[in-house]
């Protein structure tokens, strides 16, 4: 907990080294924003979701009346030190390349014996409605809390995957003109107050996909890695995507490919 | 002025060069890019509306800006900007230069045009042009963003000559016509903003009592 | 029912400091749907935080504090192994009490 | 809430309406909100607030402190606290000028309890924020300004 609140902090002196600041005014204002975040810092909501995602990993549930603890999420049934961190990959079983998300809702189907559409109703929280699937993802990332990012995506499937997702961050349509790549695709800039990473580059894809899940402070509740990318697209005024669509899945395996090697702070706090 | 415009097409091309230099990186998604578009375009409810499904469709300005990563070599990108300056509509009294305090808080509002079914803007919800997102401004917002160069005292560096307007106004309706594949949208052209909107938006820029000039 | 608080609590130097995070959605009761129908308000109305069998503070919110709420306070005394219990109430008399040993 | 309750509670007030609610069932004595100052948190102004709590009309003092960032990144979730050097603090409270209702927290620090508390908060805007303290029984305040930003994408 400490060493990951000083990990923050140094990341974050890091961050507002990158601005650069112009005037009095801009470095005063990153100073605060630099005290801001430190202050969320110390308390995570985040760290609540993670306690209720380990008692729903282990509780038996579902038609099935059966436990999650036999999941596997790429490290062999069970074994979830560090899996966050080697996904999305190829799974022989199902034969497709699957994110944390999607591997969950398949154990959630075939151990417990929910189904699919019933289970992933509620993939995200609203107010005062609860999402099981936040809560366990937010477990199954702090599982990788301290362990690098591995996504060689060597695999010839999970290469494809990363290419279509490199081929998805540069596309550019819709009203405004956007790709992600407009925003994500460049060194040290920001949008309002906010530092954008160059996510072509293992240091910006490692400083963003480190802290997800991530607790969001103008939401008032954990996001998952579908929930930001969906959420990206809504804000680029597209429709949304399917929640674990193929498309969402490799622009993580994109995005996590380039992070490959940057090691995991999660759960996150952010704006 | 129209030395200042031309200086700054110079300094523009200065900066496209070293892109000349390198060889053109491989277009993203390689051979899958086709597959990639498929596998995209399945991605949506079979039961959106149309003109929702209709944002996903590119003009061959963002089909190419996509292909060469944003950084078309110079013919190409010439060619972007030479089809994007016929686009161009002016508002029908021809007057370019609107109120600057409409278009201040145009530049601030960031919402509008959200669709879909988690988080929809209400309808009738103002679209703003969202300029504090990667433009410094007025000095008085602290939260700008740096995507875009610094437009604080725009017309006091730049004067207020019809010249500068006129630029102002093509600029915000089609960025594509000065710079292919920048990373402003096209506000006018895919009618994000209207022509009085953008007059509006000039006026906050130019008019010598925008705060933008101010202190 | 809800979901259990998060406690921390340590001496140092004769000083107790406890961070208490909440499980709460603190709903104004100001904010509208998306039909546009205004959200009853639901928020913590009151906290406690006991040491051992004495209370250290007791406070009252209303609905700007924010969601999931974050408390810190310092009392003088306190041993490690000692109990801090922690106990609120919201606006709709559901309550929830945890505890945790100072550290 | 339901809403008839929401409504009751809206216009009623004192303990005789409370009894008869609790008596019709639509609330049960556990939950009657007994302590809660409802005329602090309904009230809209800080003057009003500040005599809801009975502090009349607070001394500034600099041995009180507005403590947290003066910029937020949101207003959703906004770190502030007070502390203060003070003798004998038996109460703490945080307002925020601009909410729609002033007072957002208030702390009774029993002996041995230090003037320190931190908290997070809403804001709707950037406002001056009030640091309230009571100490040997007298009303003391500081203030400091906390500038609410907006985000990126804008929603």
């Amino acid at each position: 907990m400490i060493q990951r609140f000083i990990r923050t902090l140094v990341g974050m002196a890091v961050a507002t080294a990158v601005i650069g600041s112009v005037s009095a005014q801009d470095s005063k204002v990153a100073d605060e924003l630099a005290k801001y975040r430190e202050a969320l810092a110390d308390g995570n909501p985040a760290d609540l979701l993670e306690v209720k995602g380990e008692g729903l990993w282990a509780e038996k549930r579902g038609p099935k009346n059966a436990s999650l603890e036999q999941c596997d999420l790429g490290l062999g049934p069970g074994k979830l030190d560090g899996a966050y961190a080697q996904l999305p990959k190829y799974f022989k079983d199902t034969n497709k390349v699957m994110d944390v998300e999607s591997r969950l809702v398949h154990c959630m189907v075939s151990l417990q014996g929910f189904k699919q559409e019933e289970v992933t109703k509620q993939w995200f929280s609203r107010p005062g409605k609860e999402s099981d699937i936040e809560a366990l993802v937010t477990f199954i990332g702090a599982k990788s809390n301290g362990k690098p990012i591995n996504v060689p995506a060597t695999h010839p499937e999970e290469a494809k995957m990363a290419k279509m997702g490199e081929y998805i961050f540069y596309r550019r349509s819709g009203p405004q003109d956007f790709s992600c790549s407009i925003c994500h695709g460049q060194e040290g800039k920001r949008i309002r107050l906010q530092e954008l990473g160059n996510l072509t580059t293992k240091d910006g894809a490692g400083f963003a996909m480190k802290t997800w899940p991530s607790y969001r402070v103008s939401q008032g509740a954990v996001w998952t890695m579908q929930r930001r990318l969906i959420d990206c697209m809504r804000q680029a005024r597209w429709p949304e995507p399917n929640y674990l669509a193929d498309s969402i899945i490799a622009l993580e395996t994109y995005l996590q490919k380039t992070a490959t090697g940057t090691v995991m702070e999660t759960p996150g706090i952010k704006r | 002025m129209k030395l200042k415009i031309a200086l700054f097409g110079l300094l523009t091309a200065a900066i496209a060069i070293p892109a000349l230099a390198q060889k053109a990186p491989e277009a993203p998604g390689g051979k899958y890019a086709k597959e990639a578009e498929q596998m995209f375009r399945s991605s949506f409810r079979t039961d959106n509306p149309k003109y929702w499904m209709s944002r996903l469709d590119q003009d061959d300005t963002m089909k190419t800006c996509g292909t060469y990563r944003d950084n078309p070599p110079r013919k190409v990108g010439e060619q972007i900007e030479k089809a994007n300056r016929t686009t161009i509509r002016y508002p029908v009294d021809g007057k370019l230069i609107g109120d600057w305090k409409e278009g201040e808080k145009l530049a601030a509002v960031g919402t509008g045009g959200h669709i879909g079914f988690i988080q929809p803007d209400p309808a009738g919800r103002v679209r703003g042009g969202n300029c504090y997102a990667c433009h410094e401004l007025a000095k008085k917002e602290l939260a700008y963003g740096t995507i875009g160069p610094s437009l604080h005292n725009f017309s006091k560096l730049r004067g207020t000559s019809d010249d500068i307007i006129k630029y102002a106004y093509d600029k915000i309706y089609n960025s594509n016509a000065f710079s292919a594949c920048t990373n402003m949208p096209r506000f006018g052209l895919l009618n994000w903003l209207t022509p009085e909107q953008i007059t509006h938006i000039v006026a906050f820029l130019v008019d010598p009592e925008s705060p933008v000039n101010k202190d | 029912m809800a979901n259990p608080m998060k406690i921390r609590a340590a001496n140092k130097e004769g000083v107790t400091e406890v961070k208490v995070l909440i499980s709460h959605e603190m709903e104004t009761g100001q904010r509208k749907d998306s039909a546009g129908a205004l959200v009853p308000g639901w928020f913590i109305t009151e906290l406690t935080a006991k040491h051992n069998d004495k209370v250290v503070l007791s406070s009252e919110f209303g609905p700007s504090v924010s969601k999931n709420p974050y408390l810190a306070f310092k009392f003088k005394g306190g041993a490690k192994g000692d109990k801090i219990v922690v106990s609120w109430k919201d606006n709709k008399g559901e309550t929830r009490t945890d505890e945790a040993a100072i550290g | 809430m339901n809403n008839q309750r929401r409504n009751v509670l809206k216009t009623g007030s004192g303990a005789a309406l409370l009894s008869v609610l609790a008596a019709a069932g639509i609330i049960t004595p556990g939950m009657a909100l007994a302590d809660w100052n409802k005329a602090a948190f309904d009230a809209k102004s800080m003057a009003d607030t500040l005599k809801a709590i009975g502090a009349g009309t607070p001394v500034d003092s600099k041995d009180v402190q507005v403590t947290g960032p003066d910029i937020a990144e949101n207003g959703a979730v906004v770190p502030v606290g007070v502390s203060s050097t003070l003798p004998n603090v038996t109460m703490v409270a945080i307002l925020i000028e601009k909410n729609p209702n002033a007072l957002a927290a208030s702390f009774t620090l029993p002996e041995g309890t230090e003037a320190s508390v931190q908290t997070r908060v809403k804001m709707g805007q950037t406002s001056n924020v009030y640091a309230l303290v009571k100490s040997d029984g007298k009303f003391f305040m500081a203030t400091k300004e906390i500038k609410v930003t907006l985000g990126g994408c804008g929603g």
